[in-house]
């Protein structure tokens, strides 16, 4: 089956589970195969720049837009949202499990030092949680070794280090959901507007890399968008949680 | 070549008569019998001397007194009992081809020593005197393996030699020797015999078991065909194998020994 | 997590429910790995043996330079090949990237010098026994080179089986090149490198497990084969 | 990115304005994989030297699974020593996760096999010819064993070298029970990892670079220190 | 032992006088002279031994005649040219221990005649011929690593004769064979040498020097000594090493070669 395009999309889509669940349902109705690379978000802008790929499917908005202003895609689109928590041990060295202000409860953290586990890769997770540490005007990475440990890795392998060391990781909730190795950790603040996190799709741009499947990639991403697609990413649930909230047809 | 000097006897007359001997020995590999049938006596204090044509089991049959092969049927007794471990290490053995360690000449030997338990200034004075013995003093620190030939042979000889086995086992030992150094070692195997030391070895030259042999056991195509007293082999030969290799002629039929050849 | 006596108990049922999407994964793991090795094998022996029998001027730094490639980390050939295939990369035209000939491609530069180097050295060996009568007969370079992979193929064989050991391994490279697309690409190693980032510890070390079993039934063949070829033959 | 002269060059520039977190990095990496290696090697050379030289019932089974353990994938030997050393698990109290000593142990896990397979083709090889005369002297066990490991220790050196370069090369084992964790665990590799999953292919080229020439220096060294050796000596 | 028959003279009559000859060599390893300042001239056509005690270096000088080792100072001149890829193909060489690959017996013999680009029927022809000439016919299946050591040698030798060669290089090719192989050796190659085939070989055995002949080269500490017709040597010998040598005592003086001894 020659149809398929390459679809360059960061590790947290992919450890979610919502690939598995809304690309058969667009193959079936198309006939195209999409074949997800899934790796650092950095990484990922970064093949596709160098063309090796047809469709962009990540979350980092300020970095996406620069992708297509540099040329390299056509049109970035809004897909959906979920967003982040930061989730910590059970017994809550911080104090701040059920808090709804991420700020203050990373000030807390500081102060009390319990352990924090950064994914120090500047990912869109990374990103999010650099921006709320400006907001509290601590500097964690001062820390760096100490309570504040960059981890410098994917988001499983973060979870999976910092849940080992008992402590805080800021997570996407999509990927939490889906974690199998939760070990005792629990959600502890959730809730707060600062941590929206937005995902994006971008057709990679023909004009600059001739050899793009922009048919077939277009037509992946008008599905992406369309009512069908929407509903399809609305419907993917695990233990009845929604891990994505569509909102292409709000900001589109 | 001179008659070698003769030596006292030996001094240990009230040991067993029989040192090492096989019983309907056979051994085999790939399928095909290379030692078949043998039974020879070794006995204390002599100097047996294995003769007989190339590929005969001259070789074979010292691994098996030496315990290095696994019988195929047969039995080895090493003073009435059967071989073992601690027999082995009341041997010592001279391979056809040496075997030497990738260390200096003396390191050779120091090795071998200490494998025996002999260190310290014990084991030096040792090394020093086998390299005396075996004239390589001046190569004592040259790598064993770009010896030359004969000098590997003597040194895998003083090897053995140091050691004072009870039995030593000599697959051709001066086969690539120059004369003296062949007389040397002779003497020295001789010198070891008048000490106590049983012989056997195994040569090509008439010569030498002539002059080295007490007994003389003769191998043909596996088989022992004849054994005895060396004048009585030698002179008079029973065996037309015999008969053929003392006069340098070839023989290729394979015969079944004369019966009561066992020593 | 009740310890690792469950876990492992939990893989070993894993491998017994071994379901379609397994055993592609394993097909096209067992497809790229031996066809690297194999490829590395035709390339590394000769060049592992012509560096153990011949002396030339500048010989020491080739090998170490051959040694040190021993130690070619994975995501850099996984880099490198990444950079030569990509679509602006010189070989981008062929259209090779997240296809098995990619991992192929990055598995043959990641084994290659392992074999070499590790052939060099057994082959060297062999010829400090062989290099004299060689010589004296006057053997040529091709034959020569030959000659001492034929006689020293049963040592060769646990070379080829390290290089098959790193490459049935190996993660860093085929995921940058292949891509770990599902139904495509994707192999035991980054499967379980994804199990794990997602958590699965437990798949994660089955799926190890299961990779373990493979690498023995291949070594377990290497071997039979050889013992059946040594009892018939020329020790 | 206008092709890969281009990055190369840039990766050079990288090299020399070497900074005082490559250096810690760098001094980690070679800590953790000298440590490993010559661990591995006073387990793993024995252990060949062992089977190299002893026959006993089963020992071609032994030897299948040992050369099957040098395709032990990283992640598996990752997350082993990671379910050992976690707090729940048997060997958690000593708090060893996320520390180099982690890491060590991980790569010895990892190399041991490797050491150990390899040594022993060599030392049997070298066997065949010591056997006999080393049976008829009634050589000890141990006295055996490193007498042959002595005598063929300038051929062990490139298994040594195979074992350093596996070490020093991996990546997948030393990130789950390091955690890449910046200024405590993070090694040249995982660094590496890091700045490819950044998009940051120039500066992760630049640190394969670096690492390579590492390598290099190491087997440099090696080799001096060997044919120092070996003019002065025994071969 | 009896005289071999003797042969018809060389057919080569017209053939340069020298086939091969070294003007002042010299060879060191390890910073040891082992070869000092040998000018020898080997004859076309013609037998020459080569005699001396263990370490003399007559290995070495095999080696050298052979190319396979770099001389330290003089020159090797084959037909008068220096020796070259050429040359070597042109001769053949036995060495001390015979050294053979890890194959059948007759592998072993096609594997040196495919060397040489003989092939197909002709190469089976000569292999057969080989066999039956080193009377090894029925070992020829067998893994020649196993062989005895007398029958290595003889298949060692079988493969430098299957080669026609010009030149015979012989290193004790005899040393660890039966009194019947011996016989046949030297009459396999007596038999090449009426062929035209120039012999030099190394021996320890007087007999055999005397058998075999043409003319001696004696060697003592890397050095020539004593060089001449046979007769002369061995029953005249000048230098008093090879004077010891022959009665098989040891001499370990060094001494410079009288004058003239260029052969
Ligand atoms: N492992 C083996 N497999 C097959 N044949 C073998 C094996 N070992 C020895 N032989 C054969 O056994 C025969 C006897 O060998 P052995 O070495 O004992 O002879 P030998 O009497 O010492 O001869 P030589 O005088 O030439 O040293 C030879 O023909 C040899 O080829
Ligand atoms: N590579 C080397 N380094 C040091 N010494 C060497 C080397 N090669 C040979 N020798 C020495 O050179 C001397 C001559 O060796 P060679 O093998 O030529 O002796 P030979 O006359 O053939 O003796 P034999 O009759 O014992 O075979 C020996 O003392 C040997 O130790
Ligand atoms: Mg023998
Ligand atoms: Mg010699």
């Amino acid at each position: 089956q020659d149809k398929f395009i390459i679809l360059q999309s960061t590790t947290s889509t992919e450890n979610s589970g919502l690939f598995d669940h809304i690309l058969p349902a667009f193959q079936d109705k198309t006939g195209i195969q999409v074949r997800v690379v899934a790796v650092g978000t950095g990484q990922a802008i970064n093949n596709a720049a160098n063309g090796d790929g047809d469709v962009l499917f990540v979350h980092a908005k300020s970095a996406e837009e620069k992708f297509v202003a540099e040329g390299h895609g056509v049109q970035r689109f809004d897909v959906m949202y979920n967003d982040f928590v930061i989730i910590g041990p059970e017994n809550d060295p911080a104090g701040i499990r059920g808090s709804t202000d991420a700020v203050e409860a990373l000030t807390r953290i500081a102060k009390t030092e319990a352990p924090f586990a950064s994914r120090g890769d500047d990912s869109g997770t990374h990103k999010v949680e650099m921006a709320l540490w400006s907001a509290t005007g601590v500097d964690a990475t001062a820390a760096s070794g100490k309570w504040y440990r960059e981890t410098g890795s994917g988001m499983g392998a973060t979870l999976n280090t910092g849940i080992a060391m008992g402590a805080y990781v800021l997570t996407d909730r999509a990927t939490w959901i889906n974690f199998g190795n939760k070990g005792n950790h629990v959600i502890a603040v959730e809730g707060d507007a600062r941590m929206f996190n937005q995902y994006g799709i971008t057709l990679v741009n023909p004009a600059k890399h001739p050899h793009v499947k922009a048919d077939l990639g277009q037509q992946f991403v008008d599905w992406v968008i369309s009512a069908e697609g929407q509903a399809t990413i609305a419907d993917y649930k695990i233990n009845g949680q929604q891990l994505f909230y569509p909102n292409a047809n709000a900001s589109n | 070549m001179p008659e070698v000097v003769p030596f006292p006897p030996t001094q240990h007359a009230k040991q067993p008569q029989t040192l090492i001997e096989t019983r309907s020995l056979s051994y085999g590999a790939t399928g095909q019998t290379l030692i078949r049938d043998v039974s020879i006596k070794v006995q204390h204090g002599k100097r047996t001397v294995l003769i007989g044509a190339n590929g005969a089991g001259k070789s074979l049959l010292l691994r098996l007194l030496h315990g290095l092969l696994p019988p195929q049927a047969g039995e080895i007794l090493w003073r009435g009992k059967p071989l073992d471990r601690a027999a082995r290490d009341a041997q010592a053995m001279v391979f056809q081809k040496p075997v030497l360690l990738r260390r200096s000449v003396a390191a050779n030997l120091r090795f071998a020593l200490s494998v025996r338990g002999v260190s310290g200034r014990e084991c030096r004075r040792r090394v020093d005197e086998a390299l005396e013995l075996a004239r390589l003093g001046h190569l004592a620190h040259r790598p064993a393996r770009v010896l030359s030939g004969g000098e590997q042979q003597r040194l895998s000889i003083a090897r053995a030699l140091t050691l004072n086995p009870d039995l030593l086992l000599l697959d051709e030992p001066t086969a690539s020797l120059d004369p003296a150094a062949t007389l040397m070692i002779e003497e020295q195997i001789n010198y070891a015999n008048a000490r106590g030391v049983s012989i056997v070895m195994v040569t090509h030259d008439a010569g030498q078991a002539r002059r080295m042999a007490d007994q003389i056991a003769f191998l043909h195509n596996g088989q022992l065909v004849e054994t005895g007293p060396a004048d009585a082999v030698l002179n008079n030969p029973a065996s037309p194998a015999a008969k053929a290799w003392l006069s340098g002629r070839l023989y290729t039929d394979t015969i079944t020994p004369p019966p009561g050849t066992g020593l | 997590m009740s310890g690792f006596g469950t876990v492992l108990w939990d893989a070993f049922g894993l491998i017994i429910r071994a379901d379609k999407d397994l055993l592609e994964i394993i097909f096209l793991s067992l497809r790229v790995t031996l066809t690297a090795v194999i490829i590395a094998c035709l390339i590394g022996l000769p060049i592992g043996a012509a560096l153990g029998t011949f002396r030339f001027p500048g010989r020491v730094a080739v090998l170490v330079v051959l040694n040190a490639l021993m130690g070619l980390p994975p995501v850099v050939v996984g880099l490198v090949a990444y950079l030569w295939l990509s679509a602006s990369g010189p070989l981008g035209v062929l259209g090779l990237l997240y296809t098995p000939t990619a991992m192929i491609i990055a598995q043959v530069m990641l084994v290659t010098p392992i074999i070499a180097a590790l052939s060099r050295q057994v082959i060297e060996d062999l010829n400090t026994e062989y290099a004299e009568q060689m010589e004296s007969l006057g053997v040529g370079i091709r034959q020569r080179i030959m000659a001492l992979i034929w006689d020293a193929r049963y040592s060769l064989l646990t070379v080829a089986l390290a290089g098959f050991g790193r490459a049935m391994a190996e993660v860093g490279a085929v995921i940058i090149v292949g891509g770990n697309i599902n139904h495509v690409t994707r192999v035991m190693t980054t499967t379980i490198a994804l199990e794990t980032s997602k958590g699965n510890l437990q798949l994660a070390l089955a799926l190890g497990i299961i990779l373990l079993v493979l690498a023995l039934g291949i070594n377990a063949a290497v071997m039979g084969v050889r013992a059946t070829a040594v009892r018939s033959a020329y020790a």
